[in-house]
């Protein structure tokens, strides 16, 4: 086909020459940004592997101070807000707008009582002194070991801190979606960014399938 | 466009198993298998994983290339946990400190 | 200025080993070298471009040629790796009977401590052809002794021991470097290597007034740090006996056990609910902050000298040869 | 010749004009032109840096800078060099503006993300360059905890943060590289049609995407480490200083072939031309950058031979590096026999090429002594590694991008250099390169340690004649500079194909139109097919 500059759309933009070809590009573009955050998670997990081989005691004793039904109620509400977010996707699919908009501003809700219980736990985290820092302090384990137990708080705080971070900035895609979705930007034809953002939601929910376990549930019964 | 529409069934009813794994290694967590506590926890996640990646994220009905970015992905992953747990893992293997 | 040499001086037994071995490197690497400058040189004048019209047939790949190209460089390349690696063990293994001498790192000085007391900074003597093991800790960041003439390095890192060993063979004067970047005066870290023969290294070891033997050092800070009120030689009390621990296999609570090694005693002293042993209550205190890495050392090598014993006490100095176990 | 009607002709430069139209372009060629002019500005930084080493390298006693003044120095002549220029170089400036034409598509398949990229790397920079002149940093490209989370009181966090946003440039450009490569190829152009430069993109992508990333989460890591003292990297918590090594170099060994991937792509081009042959083994050398890509990952301890990571580990990754030697084994042998029996041109690229080869051969070769056990434990840290890895980067991926400079200015600018002038500085850049470097080993072996800025006097003699190359090195870097920017104004007009080359990016104008090409090209042949350019033949061979 001619090279001659196209009317630009969002669904065909001047540098492909179908629609398909574009979409194609979007999604592997997605995935492609999941895998280098399955690295950048990968670096956290490696040190936590680490630490948990060499301290496996210590380890048991600061997972058990963390808010086991907290964990799991979170736990729920993210996989429900994945589940609203497929539906969001389905609809998407469809072309049902109306539908699109409540199951995104669900997913958004939803993503929205995952951080506000984060936060919550956070907030206990510092009223009980597992801050790390010169006042960290846990119970239960010698003090030739605090050092240890706060390399636990200190991967707790930096993997929960980043899964968080990345739910803010899905809750912004979401906040953008809804606005253009209202817009009537997507069609069935073309809801590449639903499906995209969708990839992205996901994967979060991923990443916390793996948190959850590691950081609460491991080493429990050794308590 | 999209040549597959998932019904709001089988979303359901992937929903409703990941809700039940959840429950059941919450549960299992206070149980003590020993070793096996590990294996449990992470063969559950790993199941989630599978269910949410292969149903939410429809890699079932992906592309050959996207399986593949996917698996390379977690093999990647894999290198890194495995390779520098080859060092940690064999330290003071000789007897000799630091060796 | 000095003079021009290509070559370090070989002075322990591993110099001529690990020279032998670059020989070998550098005839691969020479070799292949000519032959890739021979041959681009060779073809660029005999097929350079006559014409400005002029078309190459095309050559189409050969597959045994890539076969052979590949193997060849891949066999040598296990020749090296295999040879390299065993020269890499055998420098990893001290033998049992080598003179144990202990070495602090910190910015920006070497701290040695010989087992007879005598400390020295940024200089070591040793006795020629007497296996030397090092253990090395640092007190800040990472550093690395490196001895060219012995070819052989080992970083010192914080927070743990690791072991470096050689045997010299030539007495003299030899460089030693800090080779791991570690701070402002990282190139002042450096000092020397006093390989001497045995009568001039014991008329040395006499001529420095020692304050007392390394393990005597310990004894005196098992002392003050009153690690004597528990740990009793006869075992009484909550506490283990020490006598007899080093080398044995310790039965942890919790299941698991652990060989008592100098790193294992490094941290039963700064961290010792990390391991509690099997029977007893981690009830002892941590020691951390309250001893140097030196002192820590002096504590290992006192409680490596509660046995078990070696089989016959020979003086360092003594065991030449190398065969007699010296060790205190 | 070219008449003045046709220089009139609208192409990428001039399809639109302002500050405006270059800050906010989203077309590859431009995108590729500001990396160019940012790379460049690194260089001479770095470079700057370099002569400041090695005049202070004359003489044993370290007069002319105190020892924090050099340990910043080398701290931020590698910085620079490593993550502001080398890893951009090839890939963002030449593979920005020429991936998408070879493969005959109108731009990347993410041209706002493509832009995107160029800023992170300019912010990057800001950050570093901040850091450098609010007092630098010292802890070596390398940052070694504990020294530098805990003991450094330089600008460390500044200088991270740089190379953190940097990283994130470097990811992108390899995601959209990857996208592109596999979805926006011109029709006919399948996977074994595409140039070896392509392929070699490809492939350095890849390790963008999978390393970069872990660079990232160390850099958070250091960041947490050494503002909050979360305990990770200290021993004093119980955090392991090794780890932050196997992270560092889970990355920084891979990075090592993001640099010289490129170049090797650059190079397969200009043999090819040079000699009017295709690539012998074009699918060998094709898969061998894959396998470059891929066992680059499996290696990075061997920079941890010393460091008390196991006897085993230290086994394992010398082992696994003999592996990755070998493709790149294959590729030289198969460039080589490539001008067996070719049309061989001494054009400029040419001759760059030329160097690329040997020096790299020694390079690697050099990279066999230091990946075998016995050996990198005496000289680890020392001069050897430094001329190691020169060799390679300076020697190898710098040549290659001097010669794809040449080879595809015309093409950038319209304008050809002044080939007497190039001809010159290439052998000049060659013969200061050798002076500089060689006395290294020899320095290396010696026992001299990296990172000295006092040192016994018997050394002496080496670093005197390292830095008379030096300066040598830096008159044959300044040549260029000069001619190229002459050559805009005063250099003869371009031709399409100056060199009778096979590549899609020689069908279209010089320069290129905006959109790349006319009409979207439909390949029909081998990649390298000269019969397709040359009109009437002699056949040779
Ligand atoms: C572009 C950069 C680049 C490249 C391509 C390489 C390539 C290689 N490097 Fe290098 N390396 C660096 C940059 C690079 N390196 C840097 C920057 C450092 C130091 C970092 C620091 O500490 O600051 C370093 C350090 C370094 C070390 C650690 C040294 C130490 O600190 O102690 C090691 C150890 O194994 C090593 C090995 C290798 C090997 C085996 C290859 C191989 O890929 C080489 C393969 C090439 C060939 C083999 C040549 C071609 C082959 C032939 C001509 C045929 C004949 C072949 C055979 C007989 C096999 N490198
Ligand atoms: C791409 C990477 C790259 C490049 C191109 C270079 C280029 C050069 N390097 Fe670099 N070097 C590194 C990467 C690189 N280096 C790294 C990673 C380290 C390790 C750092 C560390 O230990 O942390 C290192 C370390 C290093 C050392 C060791 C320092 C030490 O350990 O104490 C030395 C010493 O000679 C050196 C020298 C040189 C020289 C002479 C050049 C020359 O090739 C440069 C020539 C270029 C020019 C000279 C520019 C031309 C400039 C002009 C014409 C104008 C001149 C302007 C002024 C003087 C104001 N380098
Ligand atoms: C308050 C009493 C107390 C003091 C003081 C004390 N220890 Fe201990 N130590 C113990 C107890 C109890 C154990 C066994 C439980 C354990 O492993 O923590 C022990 C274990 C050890 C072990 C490991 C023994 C083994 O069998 O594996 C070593 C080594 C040791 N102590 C050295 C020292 C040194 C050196 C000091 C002084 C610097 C010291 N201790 C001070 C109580 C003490
Ligand atoms: Cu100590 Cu360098
Ligand atoms: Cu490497």
């Amino acid at each position: 086909m001619a090279s001659q500059a196209h009317v630009e759309t969002l669904a065909l933009r001047e540098q492909f020459d179908t629609e398909a070809q574009q979409k194609d590009a979007s999604t592997l573009g997605m995935w492609i940004f999941l895998i280098t955050e399955i690295m950048f998670f990968g670096g956290m997990f490696l040190a936590y592997t680490v630490y948990r081989g060499a301290f496996p005691m210590v380890f048991a004793v600061a997972s058990s101070s963390l808010a086991l039904i907290l964990g799991a109620v979170n736990t729920v509400v993210l996989l429900c807000s994945s589940f609203t977010m497929v539906l969001a996707v389905r609809a998407a699919q469809l072309g049902q707008q109306r539908a699109i908009i409540l199951f995104l501003i669900l997913t958004l809700l939803l993503g929205g009582v995952f951080l506000g219980v984060k936060a919550y736990e956070w907030k206990d985290k510092f009223e009980e002194h597992h801050i790390p820092g010169p006042t960290f302090h846990l119970e239960g384990v010698a003090t030739d070991q605090q050092g240890h137990a706060q390399l636990f708080f200190s991967l707790y705080f930096a993997m929960t801190g980043l899964h968080a971070l990345h739910m803010v900035i899905g809750v912004g895609i979401l906040t953008f979606l809804i606005f253009q979705t209202r817009k009537g930007r997507y069609t069935a034809d073309y809801m590449t960014p639903v499906d995209v953002a969708g990839l992205y939601w996901h994967f979060v929910d991923i990443i916390w399938i793996f948190l959850f376990p590691l950081l609460y549930l491991i080493d429990r019964h050794m308590k | 466009m999209s040549a597959h529409i998932d019904s709001v069934k089988t979303y359901a009813l992937v929903f409703a198993g990941l809700i039940f794994l959840t429950v059941a290694t919450t549960y299992v967590a206070t149980v003590d298998l020993g070793p096996f506590s590990v294996v449990v926890a992470l063969g559950i996640a790993v199941c989630k994983m599978l269910l949410v990646a292969l149903f939410f994220m429809h890699i079932r009905h992906s592309t050959k290339l996207t399986k593949l970015v996917v698996l390379g992905g977690l093999l990647w992953l894999g290198i890194l946990l495995t390779l520098t747990m080859s060092d940690i893992l064999t330290r003071g293997a000789l007897g000799v400190p630091g060796r | 200025m000095g003079t021009l040499r290509l070559f370090p001086e070989q002075a322990s037994t591993f110099a001529p080993e690990v020279d032998h071995l670059l020989y070998f490197l550098l005839t691969v690497a020479v070799f292949f070298t000519l032959v890739i400058f021979g041959a681009i040189f060779y073809f660029a004048v005999r097929y350079r471009r006559r014409s400005d019209q002029e078309l190459p047939h095309v050559v189409h790949g050969g597959m045994a040629l890539e076969i052979v190209w590949s193997v060849i460089p891949f066999g040598l390349t296990m020749v090296m790796f295999t040879w390299g690696a065993s020269i890499f063990f055998r420098e990893s293994r001290p033998p049992d009977d080598a003179l144990n001498i202990y070495v602090v790192g910190k910015q920006w000085m070497w701290k040695i401590q010989h087992m007879e007391g005598q400390r020295e900074i940024n200089e070591l003597h040793i006795p020629l052809g007497r296996a030397i093991k090092l253990t090395l800790t640092s007190e800040d960041v990472i550093h690395s002794f490196f001895v060219p003439a012995f070819r052989t390095k080992q970083d010192a890192v914080p927070g743990r021991y690791s072991t470096s060993w050689f045997q010299p063979t030539k007495a003299g004067k030899y460089h030693l470097f800090c080779a791991e970047y570690c701070g402002n005066r990282h190139s002042g870290m450096i000092g020397w290597i006093y390989v001497m023969e045995p009568q001039d290294y014991q008329a040395w070891l006499t001529g420095e007034s020692p304050t007392g033997s390394l393990a005597d050092n310990g004894a005196k800070l098992f002392q003050d740090l009153a690690c004597v009120n528990c740990h009793k030689a006869d075992g009484t009390g909550r506490c283990p006996s020490l006598v007899g621990l080093f080398g044995k296999t310790v039965q942890l609570s919790g299941g698991g056990s652990v060989k008592a090694d100098e790193a294992y005693i490094r941290e039963s002293i700064l961290q010792p609910a990390a391991k509690v042993v099997a029977g007893y209550q981690p009830i002892m205190p941590t020691f951390q902050g309250l001893v140097t890495e030196e002192g820590v050392l002096q504590l290992v090598e006192y409680v490596k000298s509660l046995g078990p014993k070696p089989a016959a006490e020979t003086s360092p100095a003594e065991g030449i040869t190398g065969s007699t176990p010296g060790k205190r | 010749m070219i008449t003045a009607a046709v220089q009139e002709r609208e192409h990428y430069l001039n399809a639109s004009y302002g500050i405006k139209s270059w800050l906010l372009t989203k077309d590859h060629k431009r995108i590729g032109l500001l990396y160019l002019a940012t790379i460049t500005l690194f260089f001479f930084l770095g470079g700057a840096f370099a002569t400041l080493i090695r005049i202070e390298l004359l003489t044993p006693q370290g007069g002319l800078v105190s020892s924090e003044t050099y340990n910043k120095l080398f701290t931020m002549h590698g910085v620079a060099m490593v993550f502001f220029f080398l890893i951009p170089s090839i890939p963002a400036s030449l593979g920005n503006f020429f991936l998408p034409m070879m493969i005959g598509a109108r731009d990347l398949a993410f041209p706002r993300i493509n832009l995107l990229s160029w800023y992170l790397l300019v912010i990057g920079g800001l950050f570093s360059l901040f850091a450098m002149l609010a007092g630098g940093v010292d802890t070596g490209w390398t940052f070694y905890t504990p020294y530098s989370t805990t003991y450094s009181n330089t600008w460390v966090i500044a200088t991270a943060l740089g190379i953190f946003v940097a990283g994130f440039s470097s990811i992108l450009t390899g995601l959209n590289f990857i996208v592109t490569v596999h979805t926006m190829r011109a029709p006919g152009m399948t996977w074994f049609r595409l140039p070896l430069f392509v392929w070699a993109n490809y492939a350095t992508a890849l390790i963008q995407v999978l390393g970069t990333p872990v660079l990232a989460v160390t850099i958070v890591l250091l960041f947490c480490e050494r503002v909050f003292h979360i305990g990770i990297f200290d021993p004093v918590l119980g955090g392991d200083p090794v780890l932050f090594q196997h992270l560092f170099w889970f990355y920084s060994h891979p990075a090592v072939y993001i640099m010289v991937l490129p170049a090797m792509g650059v190079v397969s081009e200009l043999i090819s031309t040079f000699s009017r042959k295709p690539i012998f083994g074009y699918r060998i050398v094709a898969c061998s950058s894959l396998a470059i890509a891929v066992l680059g990952f499996l290696v990075w301890g061997h920079h941890l031979f010393v460091s008390t990571q196991s006897v085993y580990a230290g086994m394992v990754f010398s082992f696994l590096s003999y592996f990755v030697a070998i493709p790149s084994a294959i590729k030289v042998f198969n460039w080589t026999a490539t001008l067996y029996k070719g049309s061989i041109s001494y054009a400029t690229p040419m001759l760059y090429a030329f160097g690329f080869i040997g020096l790299f051969t020694i390079g690697g070769l050099t990279g066999l002594f230091v990946a075998c056990l016995g050996i990198d434990v005496h000289v680890t840290d020392t001069y050897f590694v430094v001329a190691h890895f020169h060799y390679i980067m300076v020697g190898g991926t710098i040549m290659a991008y001097m010669g794809g400079l040449h080879y595809w200015w015309p093409k950038m600018t319209g304008r050809m250099y002044p080939e007497a002038w190039a001809k010159l500085s290439a052998l000049v850049i060659f013969l200061g390169f050798n002076l500089t470097f060689f006395p290294q080993f020899i320095l290396g072996y010696l026992g001299m340690p990296r990172r000295y800025h006092v040192y016994p006097e018997e050394f002496q003699i080496l670093h005197v004649l390292s830095t008379a190359g030096a300066s040598v090195l830096a008159v044959g870097y300044a040549i260029p500079m000069m001619y190229f920017i002459w050559s805009l104004r005063y250099g003869k007009l371009a031709p399409a194909n100056p060199w009778g080359a096979t590549g899609l990016e020689w069908q279209t104008a010089s320069p290129p139109p905006a959109h790349n090409f006319e009409e979207t090209p439909v390949v029909t042949h081998e990649a390298y097919d000269y019969s397709t350019v040359i009109g009437e033949v002699i056949e040779v061979g």
